[in-house]
């Protein structure tokens, strides 16, 4: 509300031309107008596929190495160095290699995606693994866990705070991140309406697929922050 | 000190770069791709770039900017955060409106942020602290928020108010989470500092990437990440001691490595 | 001394293909009035159409431009702004972007395109008027008959030997290094659908231009002979452009300047008449509303400028 | 030797009025966990509170202290109700929660230094404190390089460093060996009668309860609820060894700890 | 009724043999914690630990759980060195270390469910247990939600679920108050009686130890060493009411603490 106040005030007190910030009426009318139409829809489903599918690699790899590698001092002593010098890199610059390697759809974006919301949730997961209470692993070993099983019995929920955020840092990157290789290399996708209308100076139309991504990265996060409060209903600062 | 282990442990990082390089080889010669030179052509490159006393020139406006973006970020993000993790109101307030402008690819709003700001230097670090920013709010904000609650009381009772019960006890109860948001920040700082030259280009870093993007120079584009990588490392490097420092107090004191036997 | 001493200018500019500008940049020392009677601050842009937005933003005050996006931010921008000059253009013999495909390709006419996937640098860019007024001439709807993809003419090589395009469009320098390789052919040009086109022209800010006309003035003059210096000193040339681009100038020699390159007006006049002609294409072709080119033209101040 | 006993008359420093406290729990919506207390605490009162595990004494010991506020009723101290923790109630918790990141000096000089006491005095004073709990030697120690007993002392000293008026103190020699905590137990009776603070202390054992205090308050569970409230009549200063051999003492063990099987209800055996 | 004392000959369960730990801290180099400790227990035994805070005990405990190796020396389970955690040696440790994401019975419920026993007996089992720990009817609680006193009890029910051969407890009934305690002392009797387990348990009460064990091991501090094992000859099954008046039990405890003034060096008096 706030946001969309602190908008109308610059469109109305002369801060910005209409031509490149439309009032907030304008946008919303026309994103009601737009929501409606299949066009419209085909280009969200595209982005909100790639996102997914994008963010959910990341997630899985993620967690999975860097649960690995807080377990594990020679998995560690390999996945350091190879993160600390891959994680900082601008993903972006090896798009045209990606999309010559996975083509112009959804593969040379899923991955761009994939690669920059990893590195923040593999962090946070190692992180949070790495110091998981001591005490709760030996529990869990006397009471017969296999080591292997650990992971996923103790260090895994332990991890959970920390993990959480991580995600929740990666969706915030992922949806940019879709936005992004779908402006540079647009086909479809809301990235590719925006482009098309910043090109040809649409104003209203640029910004309906920013409000879109707005929104949309408001609902994920609500329901990431229920998928919080369910998972971590045991944890004290739940 | 220099027990073989500890040696293998030393020269692990170097052993990864290594297989880094060669996989990198073989990939680019299987692939045989010339937007994707080899490793060896890409470090062939290198030279060149840092010989050239303008790229260096370029290469320390953009770190010049990082630091700034970084420094900025932190000093803000960090108080932000922890307020939203003791705050129910403030985190009710800030949580929703961060949620709509962080999705928002800063690309995008060029236009209005040219528009305000121009297309320089204070653009650029804007990108770059929004960028930094991101992690370093969160992980405040879940950090301040897993304080032990009997902690913030037994501060409460000697008499602390609640502003210097979020200096003295919320920030280093939750520095070990903080610093996790701060490393994640710092990996962020290099990319988007890189990605804030890609439209608006000035002397940095990485108009010298885009540029030969732009140019089909694919040997220097690979090159210019080599370096980013290797920038990265040392940043990543000088913060892992200075986090250890801050931190020891928090590390674990037994380790049974789970190996998967 | 003039009413403009010391006064800025702030440019956008973009690669490959502003020579004269290049020259300005590194080698000011040749031309007797920047850095002392104005200065200039340079920004570089990926494209034109960011620029566009810079100068509708107020952030820029001239910068290079294309005409359709330069027509785009007339009409979507309230952009008010003049053609000072001209860049380059395809001059007939020359250059002209080309659409290319592989040698073995069964592709051999505009109207084989039907149901391939095609590459074209930007969507929506400029070459896109005359393309689909091409295609359009063929039987070729290209909204509907083709699978138009955007390949950034870095990659377009790439793209067309790895199979991920049927047709891509190609520019220089990537043209003659893929030439150079062979394996690729022609399938059409743009100059087929109108000769001398114009790529990228110098454009100013209306507003900039009526409050500072000495400035401008002054710019364009450094323009033109920015101009004619590139083309008097071929050797020189190369070497500034190297400078900028970071190509290497053996890349550069193939073609940088030479038959099969675009064209350049030596005083770097635009080509008015040029223009209105793409401007009328894009109309066709539904880009955009009907323009006349009139308005982007100053009574004085236009290249050549002595 | 002068003597401190319930008799005199003392004006009420702690009044808890009809208190009840519900915690919502993941469970089942509701759970009670106090049922309307009500107690009053003389300045200068040292008072036990005894009862079965879970019976809530914590929870009252946070109303008291200001950092949980009941869902009905009010706390009062000194005729303002307690709406929130400050320094003249101290509390030494069951968790010990000692700050990570300080030292044992550290956390033992923090309330002092909060208080604005100077660095070397805060320094001096917390080191006789340190030695006094038994953990000279220890001071530059971090708390996870601490026992649990260890831990507790440190809490223990912390807070009794930065001399709260009223003492809030859950367990706080529960983690400690009988020798260990027979010496603190004289160390805080000393500190007690010659400071004249006022006590409330959570404890699991009725002999340290009838030794220590004044006053014992039987809460039962189930909610917690005031049983019955035992004035302990027995002439201070107290020695235990002296005190061991005394009848009256015996007797009041013994009724407390009959008391205690009438008042716990919870469980069966195997 | 089996009388199962020290004198039955028995193989020994457990070896320690001259076992020293040194923690290196933050504040000196090397802190000295155990020094050279030489212990055997035999199968079926209960043995318990007593000394000073922070004289080693939990220490002890976690090498012969196989957390922690110690710095010399070796730990033996039945001949074999000790290397690591198994389900034959449960430990509950002094910080209960509860699993904060499972609920009461989610805890409990953990170990059988992990040696393989069928979720609906896994979990009558447990229920069984929480109830015999007095804990009906806070199955479904968080961690979070409990008292002191009722998350150590989850913490024994949980080792107590999955039947390890060797106990190790470390102050399993430290937070409990007296009638508790002393109930689960019992109940702890009961099943070690019939599963005939090997029991080592820490604990700070002398009169616990002497109840409820064969052999009081007695340490000293800084550095933490055996100074004396004393075996307790007194018959089984015991009953505390008729111990109480048993005159071997009251000199077991009478020079038990006496040692125990002897042994304990540190600290000072205000
Ligand atoms: N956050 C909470 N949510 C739900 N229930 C709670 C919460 N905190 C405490 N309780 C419940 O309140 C009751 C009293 O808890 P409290 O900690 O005051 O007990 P106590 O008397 O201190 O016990 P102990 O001697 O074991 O420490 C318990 O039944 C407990 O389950
Ligand atoms: N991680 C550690 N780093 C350094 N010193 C440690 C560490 N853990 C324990 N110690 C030291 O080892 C000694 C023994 O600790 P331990 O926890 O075994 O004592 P304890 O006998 O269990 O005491 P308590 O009865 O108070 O629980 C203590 O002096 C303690 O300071
Ligand atoms: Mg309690
Ligand atoms: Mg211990």
């Amino acid at each position: 509300m706030l946001v969309i106040a602190v908008w109308q005030g610059l469109v109305s007190f002369g801060f910005a031309p209409a031509v490149l910030l439309p009032p907030p009426g304008f946008v919303f009318s026309r994103l009601l107008q737009q929501l409606v139409t299949w066009t419209f829809q085909q280009e969200i489903a595209a982005t909100l596929i790639r996102l997914f599918a994008g963010f959910a690699i990341a997630v899985v790899l993620g967690v999975s190495i860097g649960i690995a590698s807080a377990a594990n001092p020679a998995i560690n002593a390999v996945v350091r160095p190879i993160v600390r010098v891959l994680a900082p890199l601008p993903k972006v610059a090896l798009y045209p290699a990606l999309l010559l390697l996975l083509g112009f759809g959804h593969g040379s974006k899923i991955t761009l995606v994939a690669a920059d919301a990893l590195f923040p949730i593999l962090l946070s997961t190692y992180y949070g693994a790495s110091t998981v209470e001591q005490k709760l692993i030996w529990s869990a070993m006397a009471a017969g866990t296999p080591r292997y099983e650990i992971l996923f019995k103790v260090v895994l929920p332990a991890a959970m705070p920390s993990i959480l955020t991580g995600c929740r840092i990666g969706l915030v990157i992922s949806c940019i991140v879709v936005f992004l290789a779908e402006m540079i290399t647009s086909t479809d996708g809301l990235g590719h309406v925006l482009v098309t209308a910043a090109r040809t100076f649409q104003a209203v139309d640029m910004f309906v697929p920013l409000i879109t991504i707005s929104l949309l990265g408001l609902i994920l996060n609500g329901l990431l922050g229920v998928l919080r409060s369910y998972l971590l209903r045991g944890f004290p600062e739940a | 000190m220099t027990s073989p282990a500890a040696l293998a442990r030393r020269a692990a990082p170097v052993f990864a770069c290594i297989g880094l390089l060669a996989m990198w080889q073989v990939a680019s010669l299987a692939l045989k791709n010339d937007s994707f030179p080899t490793a060896l052509e890409a470090l062939r490159a290198i030279p060149d770039i840092l010989g050239d006393k303008e790229a260096l020139i370029n290469i320390l406006a953009s770190l010049r900017r990082m630091a700034m973006g970084f420094g900025v970020a932190v000093l803000v993000s960090i108080p932000l955060g922890l307020l939203m993790g003791r705050s129910r109101a403030v985190a009710a307030f800030f949580n929703p409106l961060l949620m709509v402008i962080y999705p928002v690819p800063k690309a995008a709003l060029m236009p209005i942020i040219m528009l305000w700001l121009g297309v320089g230097d204070i653009t650029k670090t804007l990108v770059i602290f929004l960028g930094v920013s991101l992690p370093v709010i969160y992980h405040s904000f879940e950090g301040a928020k897993a304080v032990e609650e009997k902690m913030m009381w037994s501060g409460a009772a000697m008499g602390l108010s609640s502003l210097q019960r979020l200096v003295r006890i919320v920030l280093p109860a939750a520095l070990p989470e903080i610093l996790t948001g701060c490393r994640t920040g710092l990996v962020l700082a290099l990319i988007t500092m890189i990605t804030s030259e890609m439209i608006a280009r000035q002397s940095g870093a990485g108009n010298i990437l885009f540029n030969a993007l732009d140019m089909g120079q694919y040997d220097t584009v690979f090159a210019m990440i080599i370096i980013v990588g290797a920038m990265g490392i040392c940043l990543d490097a000088i913060f892992e001691r200075v986090r250890a420092r801050l931190v020891r107090w928090s590390e674990p004191q037994f380790d049974i490595p789970l190996s998967f036997s | 001394g003039p009413s403009w001493a010391q006064q800025t200018i702030r440019v956008g500019w973009t690669i490959p293909a502003e020579e004269s500008k290049y020259w300005m940049m590194r080698r000011p020392a040749e031309f007797p009035n920047i850095g002392k009677a104005y200065n200039i601050e340079w920004t570089q842009f990926q494209g034109t159409a960011p620029m566009t937005q810079a100068l509708a933003a107020g952030a820029l005050d001239c910068a290079t431009q294309a005409p359709l996006s330069l027509a785009n931010g007339v009409v979507g921008g309230n952009l008010k702004a003049y053609i000072v000059a001209q860049h380059v253009y395809e001059k007939p013999g020359g250059f002209s972007v080309y659409w290319a495909v592989m040698n073995d390709s069964p592709i051999k006419t505009i109207a084989d395109l039907k149901g391939k996937t095609v590459g074209i640098s930007v969507i929506g860019g400029g070459t896109q008027g005359p393309f689909n007024l091409l295609l359009k001439q063929n039987g070729v709807d290209p909204a509907k008959d083709i699978k138009l993809v955007e390949v950034g003419f870095a990659v377009s090589e790439d793209a067309l030997r790895q199979g991920r395009v049927d047709a891509v469009n190609m520019n220089q320098p990537f043209a003659a290094r893929a030439e150079a390789k062979g394996g690729t052919r022609k399938l059409f040009s743009l100059s087929q659908a109108m000769p001398n086109i114009v790529h990228i022209l110098e454009a100013c800010r209306a507003d900039f231009v009526d409050k500072n006309p000495d400035l401008v003035k002054a710019y364009v003059r450094d323009i033109t002979s920015g101009m004619k210096k590139a083309l008097a000193n071929r050797e020189e040339t190369l070497k500034v452009v190297n400078e900028v681009l970071k190509a290497p100038i053996p890349v550069l020699e193939t073609y940088l300047l030479k038959d099969n390159d675009f064209g350049r007006d030596p005083g770097a006049a635009p080509n008015f008449p040029a223009i209105q002609k793409m401007l009328d294409i894009y109309a066709e072709t539904g880009m955009l509303p009907k323009l006349d080119a009139a308005q982007f033209k100053h009574p004085t101040i236009v290249a050549p400028l002595e | 030797m002068k003597p401190v006993t319930s008799q005199l008359p003392a004006s009420k420093i702690i009044e808890i009025d009809r208190v009840s406290q519900v915690f919502q729990t993941s469970a089942r919506k509701d759970h009670l966990a106090l049922s309307d207390i009500s107690l009053a605490i003389e300045e200068g009162a040292f008072v036990s509170i005894l009862g079965p595990s879970g019976c809530g004494k914590s929870t009252l010991l946070y109303i008291v202290g200001g950092f949980v506020s009941p869902t009905s009723g009010a706390a009062k101290m000194k005729g303002q109700t307690i709406t929130g923790p400050g320094p003249d109630r101290g509390p030494v918790f069951q968790e010990f929660a000692l700050f990570p990141w300080k030292t044992v000096l550290g956390n033992v000089m923090y309330g002092p230094r909060q208080q604005g006491v100077r660095a070397t005095e805060a320094e001096a004073q917390s080191r006789a404190l340190i030695e006094m709990v038994g953990l000279k030697g220890y001071e530059n120690f971090y708390p996870k390089e601490l026992s649990g007993g260890m831990k507790q002392r440190v809490a223990l000293a912390r807070t009794l460093a930065y001399h709260p008026e009223v003492l809030l103190m859950d367990e706080p020699f529960g983690a400690l060996d009988a020798h260990t905590r027979t010496r603190l137990q004289n160390d805080l009776l000393n500190i007690w009668e010659r400071d004249r603070k006022t006590v409330l202390f959570v404890t699991h054992s009725v002999d340290e309860a009838v030794f220590l205090s004044d006053k014992v308050v039987m809460m039962s569970k189930s909610p917690g609820r005031i049983r019955q409230v035992i004035d302990i009549d027995l002439p201070r200063p107290r020695r235990r060894n002296e005190l061991l051999l005394d009848p009256r003492y015996q007797k009041y063990v013994v009724d407390i700890e009959r008391m205690f099987d009438e008042v716990d209800e919870s469980g069966s055996a195997v």
